[in-house]
């Protein structure tokens, strides 16, 4: 049984996807409930794995292996590792939470739901593959159904012409929700071709025989494959975390996607990338890793303040999430950068605060929008008198984001910190701090300007709090913050075994001089 | 010395064939001069032992692609269409790539050390279709199921839109 | 005779078939050039097959030659697809996929 | 007494309040009935209060952790509950106010709606929990984590009149100054413990206060994170320059700034150096720092109180004066100086600010100005305001008397000359503005709304009347309180104590003379308006603004501008380039099947002769 598991727990959305296209369009009920029951078997699945990861073992369990090309070495090889246990069940958290989140969606809700399912599927499929072939595919299965689900059920607003390249908007349609899918697209495309292109180095470098990202990790690569085999990594893994300058794909298409793709993609695809670098980047090139920190960490950096610092100038409530998102995955970059265990520990644990936090703002920014018809912030104030139950989820989520204890950002922020400071990088550390200020003064801001101050006015007549289903995304994802908060070893525990296991040879240290 | 001489034979007529076939003004001259040119190639089939080739040459090509052709050439009306509307005028540049290509194919096969022909009795026709159908099974399913949309998509090319109407 | 001649005379005959290809304007002088190119490769493939002593190169020209015929037929419909709806087969009048 | 092991009662202490915080909070028929769900919070207060008693009543010392963070395996951090006799009393301090401030808000609030009351109380009890935990912190880290929550409380409380735009103004402020001070206690905590985890063998840093630890870091490494802490001492604590927060968020209710902005959060700060004092002693540097800073912020916001007219206001500037009193103590080396100080201005400055509350509540009005000739009515709620007034000025035999004489005894005893000066001359001062205040407000001509004022009611004048008792009697708690904190005190009379009364006294009768007797009239003073306008917080207050305004959002405007049309210009531009490139390169694409035909076999031909070429 427990070596199926994994394979139950990736196939269960993309069954539930394909099992959608047999349904009538017009069966709207049945088509939410199909891929509600796909989202729990997956959510099940991950919590049966959680169960069944045995953490005084460690180490890579549950794998399973059917060989796809032998003659290349190609296997679909699951397995799950310390990491893999938390990322594995926030992809459920998020996908059951999503599915709740676009119960209403319009129009075309089964394909909707279709493209949701299969994306899931893939983010999944990263996270426990142990096979670099059939990680690379699960990234692109991952990745380029947002095209769809931007372009289709996306909305999006025109940028004005300014600025040093004003004359390229003739051409463009700047702003558009075309634009932010076909941009966010091409960025991420990109990025994959470096992917591939390293992918290639890696396999030809380890021998051609097999893709298995355990007998590539014995291998030792040559130092120019090392050195520009991980650049090509960070950058096109990079990409997809939003890495400075590489993230202006990030605002213009979280604010153009609807909100369970919003939830989803920063939620948790930005995720991949960030585990991209780690998880393939550092622990296949070490040397190379090595060479490039001082790159990763400064660039981290210059995401968290730079990012803040954006999000503190935007007035569009939606441009204000996605900017915090790049300067949030600046602090799972900047934790991987410091080649400490405590620096990764908060790096993954990061991983799944932000996709938490992130989703339920997200979850929130979607409401709002969803009753106000504006996401311009300015025009907002006073919604707590119609919406308080929305007024509390948002502060807890500013209050993650801006590391509040008690919550889970706050522990991985610390962590980082911990990390930063720890590999002598003290400015690390303080641009970290600066970022958590930078963030308080904007998220507070925001969350002042929409819900505080005199009842709203009269253009917003239709304010509700929230009701039926979107309750059941705000609650989980509050709550699962506040738990992780509060007793964050339910993640750590998990966490710990792999950064353990993985970062010694990365950093050539022993485990005591990494703690 | 008499396969030699044969070999001249039929490689002049062959060569001569096809350089009228690309030649002719008239299209329908064109047609038979390549018909003469696949019959050409049969022959050289049969010295090569492949009679069953030579025989599929002469049945599909001659039998099948010139007759098709000729309906082509009947259909749309260029039976007697002669003239400068056939040939375009960039003939030089063609002769001059045609013969630089074929210098340069006869410089690699002038290079290549290749064996020489085996004389052996030629292939039976049991044995071909072995080959046919155990060692390239998969592509001879395939073929088929070529076949069968070429004639689906012939079909709906050709048809005509206003039938419907 | 020699490998080196049968494979002298398919290059020959190819070339003219590129010559065909490229000066004749009419679709079905085109498609006679193509014929005669194929025919070319098949000459080849079934000396080789001989100078080697194994049949697969003549049982290549045999896919060979099938697939021939599926395209002249297709050819063939799409000239007569033209000529429909040009009253021509002319390759010039054909310039819809103009960058 | 061995009625349960101390872990318990803390353990009780500190949980009562969580559990109401999530009673209310999370029992929406409750909270939104507005008194039940506040007897749920008094409850709550009232069980933090008795175990708390038990606790102090008990002595016994014990510690409590559980890990909570990890790395490699082992773990580093832990939280959990440490009982000693400065945890215990504290405790019992911030338990008791808290109950006080609770039954007070009962009368105070009554005008509230039962939703707006159910949520006051849930934050109420966010707050008892928050702040008990952190008294009962074993570690920095645990009180990193309280601290913040109680400014998360203390957020939420200023923000309570959330309809009005400068309640919202003043929350935010107040958690943004205070979260810039917080930077500092985060980044002492890292440097901690990566300076901890240099000195240990197996790599693990710690959180830990202990002299070992001091030691173990050096002089160098303790400078750096006592500095550090400092930095949000000064947030927390309300020092110069970022004191500023603490006069906006008088905009909460006034039991509000009773419990959080006068008695136990704002002393937080104070809580730390108390807490992790050898750090501080470690780091001569920073004590230095500490006495020269507090003694400036206590006469700098006692000048400052002496110009305000809303009567909240004056006791916010007085609350900022008094914790310099406390900072400079700690920095002069005296720690029971500080910690006694930080337990009678609890008591006696919740007592100024719930009678103030009182008086607010009967006239409708914060300014001075408004109340006038409230004696009368008010005989109860008015002895009892008189009384904080003179325990905060000094009178002798009150509350504040002995503690502020244990600082600046230490002061002088330290040599701390300059220091000690300025602190007698905030003693004055303070007695100055108290009489003041007590003049205009209870004394002098009546306001307009004095007619209908009446004494307050049943719950808000038994807090009043308890926290009064404390305010007389908390100064003879003085030797037990030491020998809880371990150290030694007995009350003797000194050149300073006489020089400090003398100039209380002085400062009693100016205030009197010129506000209550009027001898010298208001109007003759004019002439030290420009000194008032001058140091006016809203100097301060008008660079925190400009910087924000500018340096922040400005900065920020800046950087978006820059990611939106540079940055993201140049990906534009690429894009650009790119689809410039196809429109010039789509005139190849002529049309024709014969030009194809053509570049193919061009192609082939190249390739054939580059394969012949490396053959």
């Amino acid at each position: 049984m427990s070596q199926h598991l994994l394979d139950f727990t990736v196939a269960a959305p993309a069954f539930a996807a394909l099992l959608l296209l047999f349904i009538p369009v017009r069966a709207m009920n049945v088509v939410r409930g199909v891929s509600l029951v796909g989202a729990l078997a997956h959510l099940g699945g991950a919590i049966a794995v959680a169960l069944n990861y045995d953490r005084a073992v460690g180490g890579v369990q549950m794998v399973s292996t059917h060989a796809v090309v032998p003659s290349m070495g190609i296997a679909l090889t699951f397995g799950v590792d310390g990491w893999g246990v938390p990322l594995l069940l926030l992809t459920a958290v998020m996908l059951t939470t999503g599915v709740f989140a676009s119960w209403n969606v319009q129009p075309r809700a089964r394909d909707f739901f279709v493209l949701l399912l299969l994306l899931t599927s893939g983010v999944a499929g990263v996270f426990v593959s142990l096979d670099l072939f059939i990680f690379f595919l699960c990234y692109e299965i991952a990745v380029l159904p947002m095209y769809l689900l931007i372009a289709i059920w996306g909305t999006a607003k025109k940028v004005e012409a300014a600025g040093p390249f004003r004359f390229v908007w003739k051409m463009l349609d700047v702003g558009g929700k075309e634009y932010a899918a076909m941009k966010l697209t091409l960025m991420l495309l990109a990025g994959s071709a470096l992917i591939l292109a390293a992918m290639l180095a890696l396999y030809t470098g380890a021998g051609s025989t097999s893709f298995d990202l355990r007998h590539l990790a014995m291998t030792t690569y040559a130092p120019s494959v090392q050195t520009w085999g991980f650049l090509a990594i960070w950058i096109g893994f990079g990409a997809l975390a939003g890495v400075w300058p590489f993230h202006t794909w990030s605002p213009d298409g979280h604010a153009a996607a609807p909100t369970a793709v919003s939830m989803l993609h920063a939620g948790v695809l930005m995720k991949l990338g960030a585990f991209g670098v780690i998880r393939i980047g550092m622990i296949l090139l070490p040397e190379g890793a090595r060479d490039w920190v001082w790159l990763v960490g400064s660039v981290a950096m210059i995401n968290i303040v730079y990012g803040a610092m954006s999000a503190m100038a935007q007035k569009d409530l939606k441009y204000i999430v996605a900017y915090s998102s790049v300067s949030h995955m600046g602090v799972v970059m900047l934790g991987a950068a410091t080649l400490t265990i405590n620096g990764w520990n908060g790096a993954v644990f990061q991983m799944v605060a932000h996709g938490l936090m992130t989703g339920l703002f997200f979850a929130l920014v979607g409401l709002v929008y969803g009753r106000s018809h504006s996401r311009w912030v300015p025009d907002m104030g006073g919604f707590a008198n119609k919406m308080p139950a929305v007024a509390v989820f948002f502060t807890i989520a500013s209050l993650s984001s801006l590391g509040l204890p008690g919550l889970a950002g706050f522990v991985a922020e610390f962590l980082v910190f911990l990390g930063a400071w720890q590999s002598g990088q003290v400015i690390w550390a303080v641009a970290g701090l600066v970022g958590a200020f930078v963030t308080a003064v904007y998220v507070l801001r925001a969350s002042k300007s929409i819900f505080w101050g005199p009842g709203p006015s009269e253009q917003f007549h239709d304010l509700t709090d929230a009701h039926g289903t979107e309750w059941v995304a705000l609650t989980v994802l509050a709550t699962a913050l506040i738990v992780l908060g509060i007793w964050p070893r339910l993640g750590l525990d998990f966490i710990d075994i792999a950064t353990s296991e993985y970062l010694p040879a990365v950093a050539q240290q022993t485990l005591e001089a990494l703690r | 010395m008499a396969e030699t001489i044969a070999f001249g034979i039929i490689a002049a007529c062959m060569l001569g064939s096809g350089l009228l076939a690309v030649t002719s003004k008239k299209l329908v001259h064109s047609v038979l001069w390549l018909a003469a040119t696949l019959v050409s190639t049969a022959a050289l089939y049969v010295a090569l032992a492949a009679p069953f080739l030579a025989a599929m040459q002469i049945v599909l090509y001659t039998g099948g692609v010139v007759t098709l052709m000729l309906f082509g050439v009947m259909l749309t009306d260029q039976a007697h269409d002669v003239g400068a509307a056939n040939l375009s005028g960039k003939r030089l540049p063609a002769v001059l790539l045609g013969l630089l290509l074929f210098g340069l194919l006869a410089a690699a096969i002038q290079r290549t050390s290749l064996p020489p022909i085996v004389e052996a009795p030629p292939a039976s026709t049991v044995e071909l279709g072995k080959v046919l159908l155990l060692d390239h099974v998969v592509a001879f399913e395939a073929l088929s199921v070529l076949l069968l949309a070429t004639m689906i998509g012939a079909i709906v090319l050709a048809r005509r839109n206003d039938v419907q109407d | 005779m020699p490998t080196s001649a049968y494979l002298l005379l398919g290059a020959a005959l190819f070339c003219m078939g590129v010559f065909g290809v490229l000066t004749r304007r009419n679709a079905i002088g085109v498609l006679i050039g193509v014929e005669l190119m194929t025919n070319a490769v098949n000459l080849n493939l079934i000396a080789l097959s001989r100078a080697n002593g194994h049949l697969t190169g003549q049982a290549f020209a045999l896919f060979s030659l099938a697939l021939t015929v599926a395209e002249v037929i297709v050819g063939l419909a799409i000239v007569l697809l033209l000529y429909r709806s040009h009253r021509s087969v002319l390759t010039d009048s054909a310039v819809e996929m103009k960058g | 007494m061995n009625i349960a092991s101390p872990i318990t009662l803390a353990a009780v202490a500190v949980m009562a309040p969580l559990a109401t915080f999530l009673i209310i909070g999370l029992i929406a028929p409750l909270r939104r009935s507005g008194k039940p769900a506040a007897w749920v919070g008094i409850l709550g207060a009232t069980t933090s209060t008795v175990a708390a008693a038990l606790l102090v009543v008990d002595g016994r010392s014990d510690i409590l952790i559980a890990d909570w963070l990890g790395a490699g395996g082992k773990f580093f951090a832990s939280i959990g509950f440490q009982v000693d006799g400065i945890s215990a009393s504290m405790l019992l301090v911030v338990s008791l106010v808290a109950w006080c401030v609770q039954v007070f808000s009962l009368g105070y609030m009554s005008d509230e709606t039962p939703a707006g009351l159910g949520r006051y109380y849930t934050w109420h009890s966010l707050f008892l929990f928050s702040m008990n935990g952190l008294v009962m912190s074993p570690n920095a880290l645990q009180l990193f984590l309280c601290w913040e929550l109680v400014g998360l409380a203390s957020y939420l409380l200023i923000g309570f009149y959330f309809r009005k735009p400068s309640a919202g103004r003043a929350a935010v402020k107040a958690f943004w100054i205070t979260k810039l001070a917080d930077i500092g206690l985060g980044a002492g905590l890292v440097a901690l413990y990566v300076l901890t985890a240099k000195a240990s063998p197996d790599g693990l840093g710690s959180f830990d206060w202990s002299p070992q630890v001091a030691q173990a870091i050096g002089t160098g490494g303790a400078t750096v994170v006592a500095g550090l802490f400092f930095v949000a001492v000064m947030g927390k604590s309300a020092q110069f320059p970022l004191h500023i927060w603490l006069p906006d968020a008088m905009e909460g209710p006034t039991p509000v700034s009773a419990l959080l902005h006068a008695a136990t959060m704002v002393a937080a700060g104070v809580y730390l150096v108390v807490r992790a004092y050898p750090l501080f002693q470690a780091a001569p540097d920073v004590l230095l720092f500490m006495t020269y800073l507090g003694a400036w912020t206590a006469i700098f916001a006692a000048v400052i109180a002496t110009v305000q007219t809303d009567i909240k206001k004056v006791l916010a500037y007085s609350t900022c004066s008094q914790l310099g009193y406390m900072v400079s103590g700690l920095g002069a080396g005296s720690l029971f100086g500080g910690y006694f100080h930080l337990f009678t201005h609890a008591g006696f400055k919740a007592l100024l600010f719930l009678g103030a509350g009182a008086l607010i509540h009967a006239v409708h009005s914060n300014e001075l100005t408004d109340m006038g000739g409230l004696w009368r009515k008010m005989k109860l709620s008015g002895t009892a305001f008189i009384l904080g007034a003179l325990a905060l000025a000094g009178v002798p035999g009150l509350a504040g008397f002995f503690s502020k004489d244990t600082i600046l005894e230490a002061l002088h005893a330290s040599g701390q000359t300059v220091p000690w000066l300025m602190l007698l001359l905030a003693a004055g001062l303070t007695a100055f503005y108290m009489t003041r205040v007590v003049a205009l407000a209870l004394f002098g001509k009546p306001g307009h709304h004095t007619e209908h004022a009446h004494e307050a009611p049943a719950s808000m004048l038994i807090p009043v009347l308890l926290l009064a008792v404390t305010a007389v009697g908390a100064g003879y708690m003085g030797g037990p309180l030491a020998k809880m904190v371990g150290a030694e005190y007995a009350f003797h009379w000194s050149m300073t104590g006489i020089i400090a009364t003398s100039l209380g006294l002085l400062g009693i009768a100016a205030g009197w003379a010129i506000y209550g007797a009027r001898i010298v009239t208001a109007e003759q003073l004019a002439v030290f308006a420009p000194i008032g306008n001058f140091i006016r917080a809203s100097a301060v207050d008008r660079s925190a603004a400009w910087v924000y305004r500018n340096a922040m959002l400005g900065l920020g405007s800046g950087i978006a501008w820059f990611d939106r049309y540079v940055v993201d210009g140049v990906m534009n531009l690429t894009a650009w380039l790119a689809m410039s490139g196809g429109q010039q390169l789509r005139t190849f694409q002529s049309g024709r099947a014969g030009d194809y035909v053509y570049a193919v076999l061009v192609g082939v031909v190249l390739l054939v002769a580059a394969g012949l070429w490396n053959a």
